[in-house]
């Protein structure tokens, strides 16, 4: 498709720079070599992720590519990309910043939404993100209860946060945004093995598991730009 | 007062000077702190974008510089120290046997490059790997006929320690497009059977009959020019995988290669800044020689009667040093006249 | 990169996208506490407050701090 | 190779604040105590505080907390140790990441700091910068001579493989005691202790998890596990060590996912370097938990019979 080169913004990264207070820089240095892409997990796997192409739609300033890609959502956070950048940019920071961008923008909630839950169920109310919980029943059935376990290793049966720690991050979370903004986009519920039927199991034994369950269509998501109609999707 | 020259340096910018200044009825001290004159030059087995036998062009030069009845040769030999200004300076040489005092009208230094040892490109397995090998290495191994034999791919890579923040130089070394080239043709010469693959950012190629070297190498001799930097030489149980991005396209590749050739940077010779501190003359950033004035007088130094030749101000191919030899003897030959 | 983003952002071009992500970024890290920051910020503080006795008490240590910046808020001058 | 210069930086203080991980407390309990009682050996105390909690990384890098929000929860958990005056010693490559990135952002935007700390004052607290944060691994280098002196159980005849993880080699560029793309460290430890170390090509490769992916692009990420896998199956060690929990999360759990998604058969033990310096220092059987181990729990149990138990 032709693209009308006045529809950009060139300046932006400029504005960005200054805002964003150092996490994101030296994007204008960027030689467009490849060498990110070269070594990138995400690339490998994926045709069309490209952090060169993506640096290279910030400096042109086609941000609308950028906000409303799936790429952005494919990232690995392997930081091999700024390992190996000869001009020290480091992209990984580029990726959290757009994903905020793109969210501000209406794209990408069905990613956050899923990841939501850790925050507020674990993060907020335990103070530990990962919990015991496993999704897995083969993992259930092959570990066992992890309390015992941690109890013949001579700690305590189950890692806990004071109420002082946790009284602290909730008001961390409170002060900074971060609760309303959980509140804002909302949660879904992972699929849990301990709920899922004969068929659900058959099926997640024998095939590969859907990308997304729950509310979430997952036609949308693979190798297509975001989904149509995302900002309606912030705005309602 | 004498009417002697210094040249600091017995490559092919130094010889040159010290061969026209020779001709001009002038008399010139040619220092070299190898066993050898040649310099770089000589460690080459063939020149571009005329493929030329480099040993044999260099030892022609050598010979007539030898010959000059009024130039007097000295290796093993470094400069120590320097006084004086333009016309009577007092140098002082630190030869094999001992030291000597020389005064001189003029100083031309030429004292060439270093290639970089890219130790730091751990991303390429340098250092670990026997395959991966720097350019030089590469001509040592063509003069040895030790290069892969049969269906063997041999990657080069561009740009290592050159347009680097990180690890090398800023700068682009200038030269590397053109003498990639000429290695993929050799190496293709040497084993027509071989598959090479140039992993380029852009190519340099500028001047006469350069453009067309590079056309030479990917028409005639199938070489394949990949736009991506490499990013990682992987070892594998025999082969080297090279990962690279394939940036026309747009996806990552993957090279199962016998031999990797980095095309390490110039960088200014070793000691360069404390040679330009005997001297008392200026270096730029990097520890290249810093001209007078970049565009008109290119081989006057910081220093009136000290003057620059050859690859010690900037990274450039053999015809413009022997073309900056030439001006820098040009420039020495009105101050002993 | 699949090129159907136009289709989701129709006429609107990325200035007016930079614009809005520029204000945004703006408001994220703004170091300015006005007035509706701070009221948002009001039920975090009550909760922590509630939280026990030593939370209530370090709350109240911070209190004299917080006067100035309640009166900035409030009247959206910076006082010297 | 490891660079000296910053191996010299770390020090060997008496004690050191030791700083759980979520993923080596809830999946993997045998990180977390073996950790503990291998800096105890080897004459560091660690020094607990049950108000720390996770460092915040995995919330932020899956976007539901800004850096606004997570900055603090980062000076709130450096606070912990500035408190005590102690440095922090961390299990996971993504806490040492996390923490060390936002920490010296902090450090160097008084701005962000003044403010940071103003949320700080409401709780009684104050972020100074001064904890330097190291990875165990990085500790255990440093103290490689009081391993080697304390090794009762040496590693025999068992061959081992390394993972070293992206965030500690990748994020940490020019803070990381190893050159990003070549690593050694581990396999010194390795050989001190008497293990073999088995190369494989694959050494480098991301382990997958790509923090959310394995969440959002289930498929993605196992791919690219599989990738890593199939090269360590070739190698054939006895035991992969890794020095992030969450690598050790993936590498194991995803053997068993490729086993039963396409009747694979990978079973290889994925143990953690605080499990192997545990093993090594003769920790006591139940202490290294291996019983939270999915993957090649039998080869796991032969290594233990072979190098006694």
């Amino acid at each position: 498709m032709l693209e009308q080169v006045k529809d950009w913004d060139d300046d932006f990264y400029e504005k960005f720079k200054p805002i964003a207070m150092g996490f994101v820089n030296e994007a204008e240095k960027c030689l467009q070599c490849g060498k990110c892409t070269g070594q990138c997990p995400a690339a490998a796997v994926t045709p069309s992720y490209n952090p060169r192409k993506i640096i290279r739609d910030l400096v042109n300033g086609n941000l609308k590519r950028v906000f409303s890609s799936v790429e952005l959502w494919q990232c690995f956070f392997c930081s091999g990309c700024y390992s190996v950048c000869p001009m020290d940019i480091n992209f990984p920071f580029f990726v959290f910043m757009f994903r905020l961008a793109a969210m501000n923008e209406g794209y990408g909630w069905e990613d956050v939404k899923q990841l939501e839950g850790y925050a507020e169920k674990d993060y907020l109310k335990k103070g530990i993100t990962v919990s015991t919980f496993e999704r897995n029943p083969e993992a259930m059935e092959t570990v066992g209860d992890i309390s015992k376990i941690r109890m013949a290793a001579g700690l305590p049966p189950e890692r806990k946060v004071s109420d002082r720690g946790l009284a602290e991050i909730n008001m961390i979370s409170d002060l900074s945004g971060m609760t309303s903004f959980m509140k804002k986009i909302g949660g879904v519920e992972l699929l849990d093995c301990k709920t899922c039927d004969d068929a659900q199991m058959k099926r997640c034994k024998n095939k590969p598991l859907p990308a997304k369950v729950g509310k979430i269509k997952t036609k949308l998501r693979f190798y297509n730009y975001g989904e149509p109609g995302g900002k309606a999707h912030a705005e309602a | 007062m004498s009417k002697k020259t210094l040249v600091i340096g017995g490559g092919i910018a130094g010889i040159t000077a010290a061969q026209k200044i020779a001709q001009n009825g002038g008399e010139v001290i040619l220092i070299e702190k190898e066993a050898e004159l040649g310099g770089n030059f000589a460690k080459l087995a063939f020149t571009f974008p005329v493929l030329g036998d480099a040993k044999a062009l260099v030892a022609k030069e050598i010979d007539s510089v030898k010959s000059a009845a009024t130039v007097e040769i000295l290796t093993h030999t470094v400069l120590q120290s320097c006084q004086g200004s333009a016309g009577d300076f007092t140098v002082e040489l630190k030869t094999a046997t001992g030291t000597r005092t020389e005064n001189v009208a003029a100083i031309i230094v030429a004292a060439g490059f270093h290639y970089m040892e890219p130790t730091a490109y751990t991303e390429y397995s340098y250092g670990r790997s026997p395959k991966v090998v720097t350019s030089l290495e590469f001509e040592k191994m063509a003069a040895e006929n030790r290069l892969p034999q049969g269906k063997a791919r041999v990657a080069f890579v561009h740009c290592v320690g050159s347009r680097d923040k990180a690890k090398g130089y800023r700068y682009c070394s200038k030269i590397c497009c053109s003498y990639s080239a000429k290695h993929a043709i050799m190496m293709k010469k040497a084993n027509p059977e071989s598959l090479n693959y140039v992993f380029y950012i852009d190519i340099r190629a500028l001047g006469k009959g350069y453009e067309e070297f590079i056309r030479l190498a990917m028409e005639e001799y199938n070489v394949r020019y990949i736009r991506g930097r490499v990013a990682k030489v992987i070892e594998s149980e025999q082969k080297l995988l090279v990962r690279a991005e394939d940036s026309l396209i747009g996806n990552p590749v993957e090279v199962e290669a016998d031999l990797v050739v980095l095309a390490s940077a110039m960088e200014p010779p070793e000691g360069s800044r404390e040679l330009a501190g005997v001297l008392g003359i200026a270096t730029d950033e990097y520890g290249f020689f810093q001209e007078a004035e970049a565009n008109v007088r290119p081989v006057n130094s910081s220093k009136p009667g000290i003057f620059l030749a050859g690859s010690c101000t900037q990274p450039m191919e053999i015809a413009a040093s022997v073309a900056m030899g030439g001006l820098a003897a040009s420039e020495a030959l009105t101050l002993i006249k | 990169m699949a090129d159907n983003y136009l289709e989701a952002y129709g006429q609107e071009t990325s200035r007016d996208v930079a614009g809005r992500t520029a204000n945004y970024f703006q408001d994220l890290f703004s170091l300015e506490m006005p007035l509706g920051r701070m009221m948002k910020m009001m039920p975090g503080m009550v909760k922590f407050a509630a939280a026990g006795k030593d939370t209530r008490e370090d709350l109240f240590k911070f209190m004299p701090q917080m006067m100035p910046m309640m009166k900035q808020a409030f009247t959206g001058k910076k006082e010297e | 190779m490891p660079r000296p210069d910053k191996v010299a930086q770390i020090p060997k203080p008496e004690q050191i604040f030791f700083f759980k991980s979520c993923v080596a407390s809830n999946k993997y309990p045998g990180i977390e105590s073996c950790g503990w009682d291998s800096l105890e050996i080897l004459g560091v105390q660690p020094v607990d505080s049950d108000e720390q909690t996770c460092c915040g990384g995995f919330v932020t890098f899956a976007n539901v907390a800004a850096p606004t929000a997570s900055m603090p929860a980062v000076a709130r958990n450096l606070s912990l140790a500035e408190e005590k005056n102690l440095d922090t010693c961390v299990l996971c490559n993504g806490c040492w990441t996390f923490l060390n990135e936002f920490g010296h952002f902090m450090n160097h935007n008084e701005e962000v700091k003044g403010s940071v700390n103003m949320m700080m004052n409401m709780m009684g607290r104050e972020y100074k910068g001064t904890s330097n944060v190291y990875h165990i691994a990085e500790m255990y280098y440093r103290l490689k001579d009081d391993i080697a002196k304390n090794v009762k159980r040496p590693l025999k005849g068992v061959k081992v493989a390394t993972h070293y993880g992206c965030h500690y080699l990748g994020g940490g560029k020019y803070t990381a005691i190893d050159d990003a793309q070549m690593p050694t460290y581990m396999e010194e430890l390795i050989e001190i202790m008497g293990g073999t170390v088995v190369p494989y090509t694959a050494n480098r490769e991301c382990c997958g998890t790509g923090f959310t992916q394995i969440i959002n692009g289930k498929d993605l990420s196992l791919e690219h596990t599989q990738h890593k896998l199939d090269s360590v199956k070739e190698a054939d060690p006895d035991l992969l060590i890794v020095q992030c929990p969450y690598c050790h999360s993936q590498l194991d759990r995803v053997q068993q996912q490729l086993n039963y998604r396409q009747a694979a058969a990978y079973e290889t033990p994925v143990i953690h370097i605080t499990q192997l310096v545990g093993l090594a220092l003769g920790l006591a059987v139940p202490k290294l938990a291996f019983a939270a181990h999915i993957s090649g729990r039998k080869r796991l149990e032969d290594v233990l019979d072979r190098i006694g138990r």
